[in-house]
């Protein structure tokens, strides 16, 4: 199967829903190892969002993308920026397509973890949403180079962004304002990373 | 303290559209995205300049939009970014087709927005150059001794950054012409302030932190944060000069130098007191044979009501004090 | 509060030689007896426009000395009249035998030092016409039942004074016309003020009075005194209305008139309240049918470092209206 | 006998040393009736007539009170410039004489009193100086309308000053400062009337 628009809105509609019900989990994390407002400040880019899809109705994939990237580029922290660059890599690799398949979602998804490297210049280890975005993006080109479609291709993403998440658990921060508290950051999960977990995990079950 | 306000989170809004009001021969503000531009936009093609950075620091920036410095200021919350959509709204709106520069404080945020920004309009087929200011001194990497950290803070040297780049501009240089003017100026500019009193954030009533009665802060950025240190309370003679030296030092300036120095008051300090020290800013440098060429003394880059000032210095040759004196008609700077 | 300061006694001459060092283009000082004069002499006869007061309140007056409005400004001590042989002095510097207009803040000392300056220089054969700005309605005998007292006080209003007064006499109007153009926008100009924090004499630690928590201080002047009364702190939607409403009854303003309005910080309001606050003034004007011609927003009738505002109204015609808009170049106004 | 340039400087010498060593008295009775500065006020504007007479050692009468009306012209509060024009008027009606008579100061006095009475809109009565001022113009005037030379005249304008200030001790204050404390100025002696009297007096005695 692949991805149409009206999926693609599915898809971001559930994510949508998660965050509102459970943004306090992810202010909570930030408050321990950032400045505890990270829930606070995607709830803001989600409904910013909504805003501009509800506005603008999108017929293909890449317009669905493209109002989500704007909503996170309208709002403030460092996640806001950063994701709303990740979201349009989303829309740039599904621009102007009626349906896309898991190769295109791949290629998203790399040039995605890319430009947040590239703007964030954090690296995976360094306990950002970069530990989550860049295992994504692999599992998603293995899944391609085995011939998986959409959902189970976003399946593998899910998963491996979850390990990735988790796997900052242990991490110390490196980047952001994480980087200020040092050692107290470790033993919680980076919040950045969780939320990117959520995204892929909504795509395999929505999608 | 406390401040004349309605909801602490309509200030921004609310005041941009009294400064709107107040100005309307000079400015229009944008509304969503939040931006601030020339009521008249420019008549013929050139190079545009934007600046931006978080509100609470007026007249920086939306008071020097207009002929002869900014094309359009993008305010961001209290102390905070603006978004990179409203950058980037910005950017388009006052291209003409020969480029844009941006003029970024450098705070994370702020960089990052405008990087952002940058990319998004660089797509979109406008020219975008940067110049980063960071002229603060007391954040220096050589001084703080963290060199991953993210440098200098841009200070109030980003109002000669603005003036001399806006005069080029209007003059016809082009994009990049004006880009490297303006990394010149920001590259020999060094600032250091002292705050006699922190600043209150908006519906607050407590300053951001407590000075001792015999204590002065050291080093403070324009964000009502804590600074480098504390040092004691003295008479203007004593305190300028813990100013004036390190920043002389840091460029290194010599007998014979001519510089620009901004006396920046940081919010609540009186005329009397910047004109004040002013004059021993002026006998500071006099002394060591260093001409000041040119000179702005005001409440040009603040945080909010903090009782404090700044003293910049910027190394000058004719071609930037002939920039400098270019007419300007903003709603802050007009000459 | 503490300020940045040698001797409090040095504090008005340093700073005046400050001013004089940020403004060499602009203007001169006279150390003894002290007054400020336009760098250059008026090249042509013209009626001279003379003002003062005591210092604290800047930008006013000295910041206003320039092309368009004041040719001499004579500064006292802090919140002290100027001594009448130094309005004397400033006043034979500007004559250029066409005649002086002083604009006199109605305070006792200043009114009886200007008035003994204007009889000596009559003496001496110059011309001199008073014009009395009067304009602060907290003082207003028929408010304070008090008809012996000294009248109202003269605040921003000045400000309105000087500028269209200036344009008149630099088109060429003679002693007289801009004597009684000033009269006629004194006499059409009412000021209110509130504090939120009372200001802190040089030298001081304390503010000069203190406020509860809730309570702000209403009807305050220029000097740093109590004003007329205490009231409940509140949103600025509510403050603002019992700045703007006594005024408009006072005028007499009603649907259609035209006004120009001054929001003026006392000292620490910051520039995003300022521009908050001329926004309720100007929707409560426009609800009332009455147009906002012409504005000016910011600080430049200080009262030292006092946390607060005024509103002053001046009722106006074109004429009024395109006296306002003529170019000035002062150090605290120019366009 | 008749007042030269020399005998006017004496007379005011006198008068400035008197001041120096006796104007904490008249801030005492300022604090009371006033504000506290008169002494010191009175003081300052004795040493700026002081440098001026100095300066330009002038040879003429008028040009001995030209310096002193300067000294308190370039003084502040209420005294400084009200007794500035009233020393003024002294200036102006010996202005180019080398000697002057009783007649010249019997019209200066009335002058300056009348000056003083325009300018600061006290009347007899209101516990200001024109309490000291109008008694010693008239004194002087029915002096000169009896004949007398400068020294007697002087002495009746000294004594007609002195009770005129000492009458002032029973008013309550309506003008200056005074005003404010209104019944509590009662019992004391307006303190710049009594630097008139002291004014007349080094004149009986050193002129
Ligand atoms: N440089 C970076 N690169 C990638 N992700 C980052 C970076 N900085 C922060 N993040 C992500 O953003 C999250 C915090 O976002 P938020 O709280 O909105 O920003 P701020 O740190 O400005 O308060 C972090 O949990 C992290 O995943
Ligand atoms: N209106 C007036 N007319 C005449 N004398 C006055 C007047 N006001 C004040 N004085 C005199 O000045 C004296 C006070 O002088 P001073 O203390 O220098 O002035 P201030 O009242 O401004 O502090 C009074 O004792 C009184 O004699
Ligand atoms: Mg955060
Ligand atoms: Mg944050
Ligand atoms: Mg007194
Ligand atoms: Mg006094």
């Amino acid at each position: 199967a692949v991805l149409d628009a009206q999926r693609a809105r599915g898809w971001w509609e559930s994510f949508d829903r998660q965050v509102e019900e459970r943004w306090e989990e992810l202010t909570e994390l930030d408050r321990v190892s950032g400045d505890g407002d990270f829930g606070r400040n995607l709830r803001s880019a989600v409904r910013k969002a909504r805003a501009r899809l509800v506005g603008a109705a999108p017929d293909d994939v890449g317009a669905v993308f493209a109002a989500v990237s704007a909503g996170f580029l309208d709002t403030g922290g460092s996640s806001g920026p950063l994701f709303g660059m990740y979201f349009r890599e989303f829309a740039k690799a599904a621009g102007g397509l009626p349906v896309v398949g898991a190769d295109v979602l791949a290629r998203a998804s790399r040039a995605g973890a890319d430009t947040v490297q590239r703007l964030g210049g954090a690296s995976v280890g360094d306990k950002t949403a970069v530990d989550a975005m860049v295992p994504a993006a692999e599992a998603l080109e293995r899944a391609v180079a085995g011939g998986a479609e959409v959902t189970a291709a976003l399946t593998a993403a899910y998963r491996a962004a979850a390990a990735g998440a988790h796997a900052t658990t242990g991490m110390r921060a490196r980047r952001g304002r994480a980087s200020y508290v040092g050692d107290a950051a470790r033993g919680v999960v980076d919040p950045g990373a969780l939320a990117v977990a959520w995204f892929y995990e909504r795509g395999a079950t929505a999608a | 303290r406390r401040q004349f306000l309605n909801d602490p989170d309509d200030l921004v809004a609310e005041a941009l559209e009294g400064f709107e009001l107040a100005h309307p021969h000079l400015v229009r503000w944008n509304r969503d995205p939040s931006y601030v531009v020339r009521a008249q936009a420019p008549v013929r093609p050139k190079a545009a300049l934007v600046s931006g950075g978080g509100s609470g620091h007026e007249p920086l920036h939306v008071g020097f939009v207009g002929t002869g410095m900014l094309d359009a200021a993008v305010p961001g919350q209290v102390f905070a970014s603006p978004t990179a959509l409203q950058v980037a709204a910005a950017t388009r709106a006052v291209d003409t087709g020969a480029g844009v520069v941006h003029v970024v404080k450098n705070y994370t945020g702020d960089v990052l927005n405008f990087r952002i920004a940058a990319e998004i309009a660089a797509d979109e087929g406008v020219r975008v150059q940067q110049v980063l200011v960071d002229d603060d001194l007391a954040t220096d990497p050589q001084l703080t001794g963290n060199p991953d950290g993210p440098g200098r803070r841009g200070t109030a040297a980003v109002v000669v950054v603005e003036k001399v780049c806006g005069a080029a501009a209007e003059a016809g240089a082009d994009v990049v012409e004006v880009a490297q003017l303006g990394r010149r100026v920001a590259g020999s500019a060094r600032t250091l302030a002292v705050a006699l009193q922190a600043s209150t954030s908006p519906g607050e009533r407590r300053p951001s932190f407590d000075l001792g009665p015999q204590e002065v802060e050291y080093g403070v950025g324009i964000h009502g944060e804590r600074g480098v240190g504390r040092r004691g309370f003295a008479t203007a003679a004593e305190l300028v000069p813990q100013l004036v030296h390190p920043v002389v030092e840091a460029l290194g300036l010599r007998r014979g130098d001519a510089v620009l120095a901004v006396v920046n008051g940081l919010g609540s300090t009186s005329g009397l007191e910047l004109s004040l020290v002013f004059r021993e800013v002026t006998a500071l440098l006099g002394g060591a044979g260093i001409t000041t060429a040119r000179s702005l003394v005001g409440s040009y880059v603040t945080a909010l009501d903090m009782t404090g000032c700044s003293v910049t210095l910027v190394k000058v040759d004719d071609d930037l004090v002939r920039l400098w004196d270019a007419p300007a008609r903003t709603a802050a700077l007009s000459w």
